[in-house]
């Protein structure tokens, strides 16, 4: 089975990447840009896990390897049974 | 007496680190590989410079598993001293030895220039050689050197004197520009509440010899030899 | 036989393929095929520039290696060598900015460690289009961003290089980058596969469908098919390497393999040729042994991925256990693909059936040579003395300072890290950058320089300034030359302008490297630089290494203290032919390049060089780009106090034009400081030897003043000046 | 509008960062990872925007800014509307 999970920084951490991104946008007049967030995405292969499994498995490899709870949350969702 | 560098796969100022401790300042010094789970008896552990694992998933992370870190855990809480440079003090954090954590540096570039830092807190074993307020001229070269802490965290470590340096002008004095990577309250190294963990974002081992420069490293890694 | 189709997509000719056919034997099929494209490419094979390279002098009693292996080797005495090239990475750098120029850095490097040596020092000849132009900003701030990310990952210093701006370069950024390495003269390894029965492993990062035919892509222009070609790129992995590098390091040290090379431009196929080529051997593969990322790739695919970090070892059967656990200490497998066998044949095996089998002699060394023709390239006008004086000459001066080829580089050398390794003695910033010798008083010091203008204007002194200037640069610091490096960059070879600038640059070239006594022991070319037919001005970059006996007589550019006496040795003409000073000012890009005496240049040179090793010398700085004016600007940038100075430009040689004087390029000039007395010792041993040198001015106040006849004519306060210097390159990039 | 875009390497491109984190995952114990590939995630407030003007405004900022259509592929969809 395979999962996606996204990790971003949390809304109290500023996020200047984002920002100068959203700049660039800006600059080259995609002004319908309000506000751009920049993150990470893990696409994860999984075997022999049911969803069962991945409901334990995945939050704990995220907050433990792949988030840093000081700086960052994190959201995951399976993409393919 | 005896310090221990530890090797990461992807550190690179190991050896820079090695050099300085025993050849510019004379004393033994090894080699610890990450893999292994043995200290070698050394009485103070050095994590090094560079970019371990690559600095891949976030800096510092990957390395805060290795094998030989559960060692490093387990001496540090007997007290025993522990120094991070650079990539070090990232692994430091990511242990959660140290508070807090890295973010990209204000200009989202790498950064690799002398600067000024300023002995915040100079009663520690790694600052005694120093005074209060002495400014220390050393580089640093690093991505992500933009210190975050929430706010409580701040305010704990601020209240408990364990900023042991902060990014400053040449006379000492704070400003924006002199806080070249965006850290909050210019904090460029810190120390945790027992006084045996260290961690700090320039490099003394770049500035320990004339010809290289400046010797204000010195003051840091003499004080820790002292110390020991 | 294949259609003519195939042929050209393989960029092979009738004559060629028939030759290849007579060579092998037998119609090459396609993997067989694809890996002559490859071999024979200009890239890999030199066929247009060889015949002119030969010229190059490469013999001298320093050189343990010259041209022919991996990177060129310098003795430098105490049983220590120094190991060090130069490689292009133009057309990928153009394609992916960032990824392109980072695997740049990721093969200079593994052309050093092949050897090894461990790499102790990195450079980088960059040249884009002018900044204000947005699509050139972003391909300078991936290029520099992926310099940085590959170089200071692995923990190579990036000490020195050079930024060059013109409209020439903008569809065809250069980035040529330099590795210099430190080995024992004992220690050293080479490639080969040495006897019949030896095991051929496989070691790095797996093989993928990626950068397959880069080697052709570099031997091609870029017309509208760029998207086509796009998938050629690479993505670099510089923590993989890092793991190579060392775990390479480990093998050789302990001598369990008997030679090594790394898969570059034509990936397995070079590797698998070369190796036994060198030993007059053959080698026999199983291609389903090579480690594959993707599914399903084929023979040809596997052959010649240009996939990075991956290099071939051979080692005696008896080593191979100890060679994968040296490996595996480092996370990477080492994985037998072959043997090395009598028959000098390439046979490679997949899925059980040979489907290459060809003999390697003729894929190394029988590619065939061309004499291209050749038109003579047009000389520059004398025109430039027409143009008139500017009435406000600090108005020029200032221009200059805050022209980007002119102004600071620290927006791109701050991203490098300049001081890993805590060897740089004299970081980026001076002509030539300084590295001290762990263990003993000696320091090398290196430098890049190359002028396109000068050489578009007149090839033949194009190649001669550049290898002046690089040795200048070194005599500066307190340098003597060892040994030389050069990228050409040149359009395509088969024009006939195009050859012929490449035949009279080559020629310059070897001509100032004869009267310099040091030897070329290697280099690289680029042709094809060349985007909808339009090419770029033919640049020539020099990668100079100079040594120094002693490292307390280094001296930087940066003036001392007040009351120094400024001397000027050498002379300046009205010269004004292919300077920046004609371009920033006049808007002209013509004229004739600055004449140079070689006999004179290095009678400068030992002046200075004497003059520093009898300890006399303060600061030394060569003036280039924008002459004297801004040469003795950049010494007071440079100066700790930022101390100014005052020069009265009436004794500095034959020029009648101000402007000249100011802002001219004559070469073979070397601006010193020196305190009174020593001042006069040096004009002494100067005139001695006949070469022009005087005291033009004095250090100190905090302006930059020049005089003439008794007239100030540029008159600016150090901090303003240094100020525009400063904020020219980061401000475009501020303004996006 | 916000919608959110996912950037990675093409599949045929080296990802030296998701096989490093997998690696690092792996010797953690963590063995149901078969693979793991790592990309960037934008998360982008567009105002003004209806659902047929965002269909040609994100592939175009996507394929023109946010990736690089050489060695990366972006998919996108609207996570608020
Ligand atoms: N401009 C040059 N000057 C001197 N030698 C050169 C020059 N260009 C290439 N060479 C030499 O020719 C040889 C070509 O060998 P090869 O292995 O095909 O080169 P590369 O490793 O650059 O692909 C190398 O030894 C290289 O140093
Ligand atoms: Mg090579």
């Amino acid at each position: 089975m395979k999962v996606r999970i996204l990790v971003s920084f949390k809304d109290s951490v500023l996020d200047p990447q984002g920002q100068t991104v959203r700049n660039a946008l800006h600059t080259l007049g995609y002004d319908a840009v309000q506000d751009l967030r920049q993150g990470k995405v893990f696409e994860v292969e999984l075997a022999g896990v049911d969803r069962a499994a991945a409901e334990k498995l995945v939050p704990e490899m995220a907050s433990k390897v792949l988030a840093n709870p000081i700086i960052e949350k994190y959201t995951w969702s399976v993409i393919e049974d | 007496m005896k310090i221990g560098v530890v090797l990461f796969p992807g550190s690179n100022c190991d050896f820079d680190t090695i050099h300085a401790f025993k050849e510019v300042l004379g004393k033994p010094t090894v080699p610890l590989w990450h893999k292994d789970h043995d200290l070698q008896g050394v009485d103070a552990v050095i994590l090094p410079g560079g970019f371990s694992y690559g600095d891949y998933l976030r800096s510092g992370a990957i390395a805060r598993f290795s094998p030989l870190m559960q060692e490093v855990r387990e001496f540090a809480a007997k007290g025993r001293p522990v120094l991070g440079i650079c990539n070090g003090f990232q692994v430091l954090l990511e242990l959660e030895l140290l508070p807090g954590a890295m973010l990209r540096n204000k200009n989202l570039k790498f950064l690799c220039r002398h600067v000024s830092i300023k002995v915040e807190n100079e009663k520690t074993r790694f600052t005694r050689k120093a005074r209060k307020g002495q400014v220390l001229n050393i580089p640093i070269a690093h991505f992500d050197g933009n210190y975050y802490a929430p706010p409580e965290t701040l305010k704990a470590i601020e209240d408990g004197g364990q900023v042991a340096f902060r990014y400053c002008e040449p006379d000492g004095s704070l400003s924006e520009a002199s806080n070249v990577n965006g850290s909050l309250h210019s904090i460029a190294g810190l120390i945790n509440k027992a006084g045996n963990v260290c961690g700090l974002m320039p490099h003394p081992e770049r500035a320990s010899e004339k010809i290289l420069g400046s010797e204000d490293g010195r003051f840091i890694l003499e004080s820790l030899v002292e110390s020991l | 036989m294949h259609d003519e189709k195939t042929l050209r997509q393989h960029n092979v000719t009738n004559e060629e393929y028939a030759l290849i056919q007579s060579l092998i034997g037998h119609d090459p099929n396609l993997t067989e095929l694809g890996i002559f494209s490859a071999m024979w490419s200009e890239h890999c094979s030199y066929k247009s520039s060889k015949v002119y390279l030969k010229q190059l002098p490469t013999r001298a009693k320093n050189v343990v290696q010259g041209p022919g292996e991996n990177a060129g080797i310098i003795d430098i005495g105490d049983g220590q060598v120094v190991v060090f090239k130069i490689e292009s990475h133009n057309h990928p750098s153009f394609i992916e900015p960032f990824q392109g120029a980072a695997t740049g850095v990721g093969g200079i490097l593994r052309d050093i460690f092949t050897m090894g040596a461990r790499p102790i020092a990195l450079m980088d000849s960059l040249r884009f289009g002018p900044l204000d132009n947005a699509r050139n900003r972003s391909v300078m701030e991936g290029v520099v961003s992926g310099i940085s990310s590959y170089g200071n990952s692995i923990g190579v210093p990036t000490v020195g290089g050079e930024v060059v701006f013109d409209e020439c370069y903008s569809l065809n950024p250069l980035v040529n980058v330099f590795c210099l390495g430190l080995a024992d003269k004992d220690k050293l390894f080479f490639a080969k596969t040495e006897d019949v029965g030896n095991a051929v492993l496989y070691v790095g990062a797996k093989t993928g469908r990626d950068g397959i035919h880069g080697a052709s892509m570099a031997s091609q222009e870029f017309g509208e098919d760029v998207e086509v070609k796009r998938p050629n790129v690479q993505v670099g992995d510089p923590f993989k390497e890092k793991l190579l590098l060392e775990a390479c390091l480990e093998v050789m040290a302990r001598r369990i393999i008997v030679g090594i090379q790394d898969m570059g431009a034509a990936g397995l196929t070079c590797s698998t040729t070369e190796m036994p080529a060198k030993s007059g051997q053959g080698v026999d593969i199983d291609l389903d042994q090579v480690p594959q990322r993707e599914k399903g790739m084929t023979p040809y695919e596997i052959l010649l991925s240009e996939s990075q970090e991956r290099m071939l070892i051979a080692c005696r059967p008896d080593q191979v256990k100890a060679v994968q656990a040296a490996f595996a200490k480092w996370d990477l497998d080492a994985v037998e693909i072959g043997k090395v066998t009598g028959d000098g044949q390439l046979k490679c095996r997949f899925h059980g059936e040979l489907v290459v089998d060809i003999p390697v002699g003729a894929v190394v060394d029988l590619c065939p040579a061309y004499h291209r023709p050749l038109a003579e390239p047009a000389k520059g006008n004398a025109a430039a003395a027409d143009v008139a004086e500017p009435a406000d000459l600090g108005g020029a001066f200032k221009a200059l300072l805050s022209s980007p080829t002119i102004a600071n580089k620290e927006w791109v050398y701050r991203q490098y890290d300049h001081m890993v390794l805590v060897n740089t003695m004299v970081l980026p910033g001076a002509g030539a950058a300084v590295l001290r010798i762990k263990g003993s008083k000696k320091a090398l010091a290196m430098t890049l320089d190359g002028n396109g203008l000068y050489t578009q204007l007149e090839p033949r002194a194009g190649g001669k300034i550049a290898v002046a200037e690089a040795c200048r640069n070194l005599a500066c610091v307190g340098a003597r030359p060892i040994g030389v490096t050069n990228c050409l960059n040149f359009g395509n070879p088969e024009k006939p302008g195009v050859m012929g600038q490449f035949k009279e640059a080559v020629e310059g070239m070897s001509e100032a490297c004869r009267a310099f006594d040091i030897a070329v022991t290697g280099g690289n070319v680029s042709f094809y630089n060349e985007t909808e037919g339009v090419p770029i001005f033919p640049t020539p970059v020099l990668g100079i290494v100079g040594l120094v006996e002693d490292t307390d007589t280094v001296v930087g550019p940066g003036f001392k203290d007040e009351g120094d006496r400024i001397l000027l040795v050498g002379e300046t003409k009205d010269e004004l032919g292919g300077t920046e000073y004609l371009k920033v000012v006049h808007g002209r890009e013509d004229g004739e390049a600055p004449s140079i005496d070689l006999a004179r240049e290095r009678a400068v040179h030992e002046v200075v060089l004497d003059a520093i090793e009898s300890g006399w010398v303060k600061s030394a700085h060569d003036p280039s780009d924008g002459g004297l004016a801004v040469c003795a600007a950049e010494c007071a940038f440079h100066s700790e106090g930022r101390l100014g100075c005052e020069i009265d430009l009436d004794g500095a040689g034959p020029a009648e034009r101000t402007d000249a004087r100011l802002f001219g390029e004559s070469q073979s000039r070397i601006l010193i400081t020196a305190s009174r007395e020593n001042a006069v010792l040096i004009a002494g041993m100067a005139a001695e030897r006949g070469v022009p040198a005087s005291v033009v001015g004095k250090v100190g106040g905090d302006l930059i003043k020049f005089s003439r006849r008794g007239k100030a004519v540029v008159e600016i306060p150090v901090a303003a000046a240094r100020e525009m210097w400063m904020s020219a390159i980061p401000d475009f990039f501020a303004k996006k």
